[in-house]
């Protein structure tokens, strides 16, 4: 290895909360590690497992999918779908030996940037500790 | 003990003195406790002021012999804080001497002698005289 | 001086004016919005959640305020105060002053470079003086619109923020300005404010004691964007509180030393900081002091419940006093009047919960409006049983906190029933025709915010206007029917331009703008690149639109800032340009990049690079978005002839819309011809009656069918299709509407078997008493014992019915009336009357009735003993802690309340969801409390849950008001991101229907392929996530936009 | 016994298609070994003399009778196999009213594997003889306890006969003979993760991305399938072990509330992958995630009925 690891995240945000979450990180001038990508979906509900499962398939170490608090779901209850998906997805990706901890699912509301930025945080620093996955490549590491 | 309310409406005969003597509308209060928790002589008394109060609606016999109406000094906090504005120091005040009529142990001034009113304070015949009227 | 008409003004934008000027402006009028603050959102932006569902309230709230900020109906005028009024109805002339905020709105980013270089810290105000901001500030992150404010009282003019404003929005030298406008009519929404008691109730501390603060500063406190980043900790000294206490009734429920009425939201919002406070931090413990816990409203009790069973502890009794100890920790002084003992308790922190007051400011607009105000201040109603929502001047509506203590829902219900009023006058102005033409011109004014500032629908890409609002894009108003979806990935070669935005120094300080843009030369599609200062700017705007023409582009893809906030002003130059909204992305380099990373330049471009390739990998991929409108039938159907069903139709009526009122019965009236008097003011319900009946009858658009019942109900908004069934003999109905409303009712719950009911007929219900009152046959009765609560509270329906305390109160007084020897006993739990004069009335029935009041509680219900000459009623009453035995020779039922029996039968025709007491289930607890999730279906009145006329009048016009939205209209929007399905690739599992929170998929069961109803599909994309096969997808955000962003997310891996 | 199942069901299905009831009846034919069974749609009654019902009869007959969804089908089913036929009516991918649905008792089938192994020559007869099978090899008959031969996925079979059929053949078979289906789940379970990816891309190396498993698959019926739309994709032309396994986790999902367990993938790869662990590891997540997920693997068949009609 040439470099130093650095942990690449991708992260699937609702565009009502935790979306907006990462706004108000942003206008709060929050910092946190700069090793995650933002894809915004309308609702943590269209997050379909495929995605995740493509993210990792080019090279993602980690996946966060972020929705509104439960309750709070824009639609009513697409967040709610999205914790039922992600149960069973969670579990499969763990038989399949990708560690649970490369995969979460968090709330967080608009409001609510510093938990954004700690999640955030919190997540690049346990991949950093788990090590690369990279499954692009030919050492696959869990 | 069961407290029992007839259907008759003759009850509450105390109560309505109490209200007629203080001018204070008793059922007005809504039982919050504020008076008997600023009273600097709650501990002192054998029932607070707002359960006093909840008797007389209730006719629970034994109101005027409490200690607590004496131990009242009027000192005004509770009847300032009420938020119903009722003034409790008065409602001791129609107590006691409802307390002190009934109980007719007056001294008559006529019958004291000469030599005793040279001794007495003359604030005491006063009062004295006060627990008469009114 | 310039004068602008609009067709009504609504003064004050917190949630209430919010909601009336986003119906008035939906339903096609031009609305002007005054705001005396620098921002919009009122009380409800400064609270953590909302009650009883723990909702975030900004979550909630910022969308509704960039929704008013962009609206193109919408006039928005913040830091200004209406100065003069004169006219009349239909014809006002407004003088507004209009504050200078010092910052040129047009210029203005609301990036904070100013702020950071201000010298001047001062207490922020919206943060309780809690926490310190600058001289310029933002009152709030998601401020609408984000424009930066000078606070010129504290500003010491030494131009640290000119120089550090790259775009040069500093302008000192504005001044404030009149604004002259005329309008149809105008809605009072100026809200309330809460106690500071520093003068009134000072025995507990606050302003003396660090350690006790205000509810709505522990709101502040609890927030995560507060001023502890929503960790609870002392003012005094910043440590975790372990033990809490909240005082209610600060200055409430106290005719001296406060205010007479009940501030009506404290026991829950109190309820609600308790609860939270235990989430935040497990182990604290939460006491609340109050005297009648008043969980009046839908859910509320169980919320209540709730926390208790969480473990927050609540005292009944009212402490007397408050001293500080060594430490800053607080000891307050109360009788526990459940046990009769007065003790001290120390708590950390102590929270009280003040009383709603009037703004100050009402004084001075009452008299600048002409209305009456209250002797407190709150704003007065002409009659405030039948015109709760009409000031006492015509043209002029009130709502809201401006008109006494509210909560969230009731004001949302107010704000549209004023805005459902306030449309007649305008409308009379200009006919439904006039309304039509009048949409797509919105006079562009000097005054007009531009949305650059005030942020936008956060769907942007994918999203539009919300259905029924007139917002298309200038470039395509007036435009309506379909427009094909282009593949424009298939027809034509993406060309896609990239603009780069410094923002000044907010991005180009941190990342290297030079970098990103030769990266974005080298990324396949791209035809052309430009970096810019301030991409919002209006020349950038042009450069834009020139670029577009001028290099054939047919994707733009513009990295700046957040496409929540600023996604529309590029969609806009978009749509000037003739490109699609669809075809527009944006990479957020600010928010995610250079703010967030600003001590890692190097990385923030790197990643910056990254979302600008992942932006122009999703633009290869996107498509036209359809814009589509469908036409819809300009008719309303009411189920239901109460007093909810014939109000919201007169509402109708008077806005011009054909309305069909469907009763039940043979005769129109509902509860009406049942109960005997109405509170306030015990007017006869008969007199009620008549006088709506006759209003009901003198509009000749009401059409009525009585003794009807609606059968079927088929389509969707716009175009729904009923059966109308007149019973034997009589008509079966077809009937074409483009809304329907619910107004169907309540009933008694059926207490036979318990409390001796149906054994006795001297136990009687409420509605019984009603009647016989009604009747002249109640005889006189000489003990009458009322059973508040019966068959409510307790452990099988938990509810409270919300308005048997009102009920009661107001059948005592007329027990009284009847028979004034009568002895009056009153069986209670907790006396919930919390309404607009509710306590006033029933202190002045305890003074002239003087009923003996019992409390008890539902582990010892009252128990009802019929003897040959009294009922005994047995309850054992916890403040004397004694077993009462009442004689009585009539027991009256305060019984519990549910949906009325036909519930059921409508809740399946109209494919619509109830809770299990059979009330209707409203699309949102506070924000759609008239709504259901189904579009063009409204509710009002009980069967959504109890309540009094007058709040069911309010509602009813504001059933109304939202009904009349697409009715005046005339068409609706249909949501550009809603999910498709590509029938040739579907299997017709139907695992996508159930995920559909909106009953907009169907499985065609002959055809076996799922279809989208498009107009009832609001675009969230659960569905679509669903479906295996990929065969259904959502526009904006297809599989293969969202693929593409991850296949680009990075460079090839490093380590391969 | 055996024999006269395989009768009633020659007889039950010869009369159904001679009175017009259906226009096909889906069961087995003889293979081209005797320890191998096909898939067989008889169309006429003469045709149905060609059905057999023997100890081999595993594969899932529920695939080949989707192919006739159609037209009016019979079929003798085992309880596995109606379990699929269940959660299909409940994916609107077959009609209940074109169906008529033969259950045939079973006390689980035999590993025509596990079978070689014992025989000590070329397998000539195979007869069920109560809780044993005869097996004729060479010169001898092997009598053999049938618990220890069957298939993986007959070892405590969980399947219920369903309150499905319009007929049912013979008597309710005996309780299925117990065993722990998930001992090897449980066993890759226990691995740390690494050790589980590194178990994983062995078996996925050898992967040829021939989508049998996919095709074979009874609940895989999908139109256009969203993992191999991209065969085209040039990483999964060069097989990149990522790709690779991306499509077997994508596709462990969308089979995680549809698998019946019939293991028909793992009979039909030619690499060998033993991707019944998958079907074992759903099942299992099925069975604990009650309580975390409403999986109920299926549903009642009266629900069915509803949704059908």
């Amino acid at each position: 290895m040439s470099e130093p690891f650095e942990p690449r995240l991708l992260g699937l945000l609702c565009s009502w909360c935790a979306y907006g979450g990462a706004d108000t990180a942003g206008v709060s001038r929050l910092q946190y590690p700069p090793n995650i990508r933002i894809v915004r979906v309308m609702c943590s509900g269209r997050v379909d497992p495929l995605f995740v499962v493509r993210a990792f398939e080019q090279g993602a170490d980690g996946v966060l999918v972020a929705g509104c608090h439960p309750g709070d779901c824009h639609y009513a209850t697409g967040n709610v779908f999205a914790e039922q998906r992600f149960e069973r997805f969670g579990s499969i990706l763990d038989f399949f030996g990708i560690d649970r901890r490369r995969f979460k699912l968090a709330w967080v509301s608009a409001s609510e940037g510093a938990r954004f930025a700690a999640v955030v945080t919190e997540m690049t620093e346990e991949i950093r500790a788990l090590g690369p996955l990279r499954m692009k490549a030919h050492a696959w590491q869990a | 003990m069961t407290i029992a309310i007839g259907a008759n409406g003759q009850s509450g005969a105390l109560l309505r003195r109490v209200e007629a003597l203080s001018g204070q509308r008793l059922a007005q209060c809504y039982q919050c406790g504020t008076c008997a928790a600023g009273c600097p002589f709650a501990e002192a008394m054998d029932v607070l002021p707002d359960r006093l109060i909840r008797h007389l609606l209730f006719d629970v016999p034994g109101v005027l012999e409490r200690e607590a109406l004496w131990v009242c000094v009027g000192c005004d906090l509770c009847a300032q804080r009420c938020p119903r504005g009722l003034d409790v120091p008065r409602v001791m005040e129609a107590l006691r001497l409802i307390a002190l009529r009934t109980r007719g142990d007056q001294l008559p001034v006529a019958q004291i002698p000469a030599a005793a009113l040279e001794d007495l304070p003359p604030i005491a015949l006063v009062a004295s005289l006060r627990r008469q009227t009114g | 001086m310039e004068r602008h008409a609009y067709d009504v003004l609504v003064i004050g934008a917190g949630i209430s004016g919010l909601h009336a000027a986003l119906d008035l402006a939906d339903q096609g009028f031009k609305v002007l919005v005054v705001e005396r603050q620098a921002s919009i959102g009122g009380t409800m932006v400064k609270l953590d959640k909302t009650f009883p569902t723990n909702d975030c309230a900004i979550c909630i709230a910022a969308p509704k305020m960039v929704e008013l900020a962009r609206h193109p109906n919408i006039t928005l005028l913040t830091s200004a105060r209406v100065e003069r009024v004169s006219g009349s109805a239909g014809a006002f002339e407004v003088l507004i002053w209009r504050q200078a905020t010092y910052v040129d709105p047009e210029k203005c980013t609301g990036c904070g470079d100013c702020a950071q270089a201000c010298p001047v810290e001062v207490d922020d105000v919206f943060n309780g003086r809690l926490s310190r901001r600058k001289a310029i500030y933002l009152q709030f992150p998601q401020a609408v619109p984000a424009i930066y404010t000078i606070d010129y009282s504290r500003c010491v003019g030494c131009g640290a923020c000119d120089r550090a404003c790259a775009a040069g929005a500093i302008a000192f030298l504005r001044r404030s300005q009149p604004v002259s406008v005329t309008v149809s009519s105008i809605v009072v929404a100026t809200g309330f404010e809460t106690l500071e008691p520093t003068g009134l109730r000072k025995e507990y501390g606050y302003g003396r004691y660090p350690n006790v603060v205000t509810a709505i500063q522990y709101e502040r406190l609890l927030s995560a964007s507060g001023p502890t980043g929503g960790t609870v900790a002392r003012p005094s000294d910043g440590r975790h509180p372990e033990r809490v206490a909240w005082i209610q009734c600060v200055g409430s429920r106290s005719v001296q030393g406060g205010y007479p009425y009940c501030s009506k939201i404290c026991c829950m919002y109190a309820t609600k900081e308790a609860l939270i406070t235990l989430e935040h931090a497990p182990g604290t413990e939460a006491t609340i002091f109050y005297m009648d816990l008043r969980a009046y409203g839908k859910d509320f009790q169980q919320f209540y419940r709730r926390a208790a069973g969480h473990g927050v502890r609540y005292v009944r009794g009212r402490p007397a006093a408050v001293e500080e100890d060594r430490d800053r920790s607080l000891v307050v002084t109360y009788e526990d009047t459940l046990s009769g003992r007065v003790r001290r308790e120390r708590f950390d922190l102590l929270v009280l919960s003040t009383a709603i007051v009037p703004a100050p400011e009402n004084q001075r607009l009452a008299r600048v409006l002409g209305i009456a105000v209250d002797s407190y201040g709150f704003f007065v109603s002409r009659d405030p049983l039948l015109d709760p929502l009409r000031s006492t001047r015509d043209g002029i509506f009130l709502a809201g906190g401006a008109q006494g203590p509210n909560d969230i829902s009731d004001c949302v219900a107010q704000a549209s029933g004023a805005a459902g009023l306030a449309a007649v006058g305008p409308l009379a102005r200009m006919g439904v025709g006039g309304l039509r033409q009048a949409q797509p011109a919105v006079a562009p004014s000097s005054a007009t915010v531009r949305p650059a500032e005030t942020g936008s629908h956060p769907a942007l890409n994918g999203s539009g206007p919300p259905v029924g609002a007139n917002v298309t894009p200038r470039a395509q108003a007036g435009e309506s029917g379909v427009q094909d979806a282009r593949p424009a990935a298939d027809a034509e070669t993406a060309r896609v331009g990239v603009v780069v935005c410094g923002c000044g120094k907010n991005i180009s300080g941190f990342v290297d703008v030079p970098a990103i843009t030769a990266a974005a030369r080298d990324l396949p599609g791209v035809a052309f690149v430009d970096a810019c200062t301030f991409a919002c700017s209006e020349d950038v705007q042009r450069r834009i639109r020139a670029a577009i023409a001028g290099h054939g582009l047919n994707r733009l893809v513009v990295a700046a800032c957040s496409p929540i906030t600023h996604g529309p002003v590029f969609q806009q130059t978009c749509a000037e340009a003739g490109l699609n909204p669809g075809l527009f992305e944006m990479a957020n380099i600010r928010n995610q990049c250079s703010w967030v990373h600003s001590t890692d330049p190097a990385s923030a471009t790197a990643k910056a690079v990254d979302l600008v390739r992942m932006a122009v990998a999703r633009a290869g991929q996107s498509q036209e978005l359809p814009l589509r409108t469908i036409e819809v039938t300009r008719r309303c159907l009411v189920i239901g002839g109460g007093v909810a069903g014939m109000t919201a139709a007169i509402t109708l009526a008077d806005l011009g819309i054909d309305t069909l009122l469907v009763e039940r019965e043979a005769t129109l009236g509902g509860k009406l011809n049942t109960l005997a008097t109405l509170a306030p003011g015990d007017v006869p319900a008969s007199a009620v009656r008549d006088h709506l009946v006759r209003e009901v009858q003198r509009r000749s658009q009401i059409r009525l069918f009585l003794g009807a019942e609606v059968r079927e109900v088929s389509g969707h908004i716009g175009d729904f299709r009923v059966t109308l069934d007149e019973g034997p003999g009589g008509m079966l109905n077809e009937v074409q509407v483009g809304a329907i409303i619910v107004a169907t009712g309540f009933q008694e719950a059926d207490l036979r078997g318990r409390f001796g009911y149906g054994a006795d007929p001297r136990v009687i219900t409420q509605l019984e008493l009603e009647r016989r009152l009604r009747e002249g046959t109640l005889g006189a009765p000489r003990s009458v014992v009322m059973i508040n609560c019966a068959g409510s509270m307790d452990a099988e329906n938990p509810a409270c019915c919300r308005i048997g305390c009102g009920i009661s109160v107001k059948n005592a007084r007329m027990l009284h009336r009847l028979a004034p020897e009568a002895r009056i006993v009153m069986l209670y739990q907790d006396m919930r009357v919390y309404g607009k004069g509710q306590e006033e009335a029933f202190t002045d029935m305890l003074d002239t009735v003087a009923p003996q009041r019992v409390r008890y509680t539902p582990d010892r219900p009252p128990r009802v003993i019929a003897r040959s000459q009294q009922v005994v009623v047995l309850v054992h009453d916890v403040l004397l802690n004694e077993e009462l035995a009442i004689e009585a020779d009539l027991v009256v039922l305060t019984a519990a309340l549910r949906g009325d029996a036909d519930t059921l039968r409508l809740k399946q025709a109209l494919k619509v969801t109830t809770d299990d007491r059979g009330f209707y289930r409203e699309a949102h607890a506070k924000i759609r409390p008239l709504d259901f999730n189904t579009d063009g279906i409204y509710l009002c009145g009980a069967d959504h849950y109890p309540r009094s006329v007058p709040d069911t009048i309010a509602q009813a016009a504001g059933a109304a008001s939202r009904a009349a939205i697409p009715l005046l209209r005339g068409q609706v929007s249909v949501e550009p991101i809603v999910a498709e399905v590509a029938a040739e690739a579907c299997a017709g599992c139907g695992l996508c229907v159930p995920h559909c929170p909106y009953g907009a998929l169907h499985l065609d069961g002959e055809r076996k392929v799922a279809w989208v109803e498009e107009v009832q599909c609001k675009g969230c994309g659960t569905c679509v996530a669903a479906c295996p096969s990929g065969a259904l997808q959502q526009r904006g955000f297809t599989d293969a936009q969202v693929l593409a962003m991850i296949g680009a997310a990075w460079e090839e891996p490093a380590y391969e | 016994m055996a024999s006269l199942i395989e009768q009633q069901i020659r007889t039950r299905a010869s009369a159904l298609l001679a009175e017009g009831w259906i226009d096909v009846f889906v069961g087995y034919r003889q293979g081209a070994t005797l320890l191998r069974v096909a898939p067989f749609a008889a169309r006429t009654p003469a045709e149905a003399d060609r059905l057999v019902w023997n100890p081999v009869c595993g594969p899932n007959l529920v695939g080949t009778l989707r192919k006739y969804a159609g037209q009016r089908a019979g079929v003798a089913l085992k309880a596995c196999d109606a379990c699929t036929v269940v959660e299909l009516l409940r994916l609107h991918q077959l009609d209940r009213e074109r169906l008529y649905l033969i259950g045939v008792p079973c006390q689980g089938m035999v590993d025509p594997d596990r079978v070689v192994a014992v025989a000590a020559g070329r397998v000539t007869s195979l007869v069920e003889d109560g809780a044993e099978v005869l097996i004729g090899a060479g010169n001898e008959t092997l009598r053999h306890p049938r618990a220890a031969l069957l298939l993986a996925k007959c070892a405590g079979c969980p399947a219920a006969p369903p309150d499905l059929y319009d007929e049912t053949l013979g008597e309710a078979p005996p309780a299925p003979p117990a065993g722990d289906r998930f001992a090897a789940v449980r066993a890759l379970e226990a691995l740390a993760p690494a050790e589980r990816l590194a178990f994983w891309r062995q078996h996925f190396s050898r992967c040829t991305l021939c989508y049998a498993c996919q095709t074979v698959c009874p609940l895989c019926f999908c139109k256009e399938c969203a993992l191999t739309l991209e065969r085209d994709d040039p990483r999964r032309l060069a097989r990149e072990p990522a790709s690779v396994f991306a499509y077997h986790l994508m596709r462990a999902f969308h089979l995680a509330e549809r698998c019946t367990g019939c293991d028909e993938c793992e009979r039909v790869c030619p690499e060998d992958i033993p991707l019944s662990l998958i079907c074992r590891k759903l099942e299992l997540d099925r069975l604990e995630g009650t309580s975390r997920v409403a999986a109920l693997p299926f549903p009642a068949p009266s629900e069915v009925a509803g949704e059908v009609s």
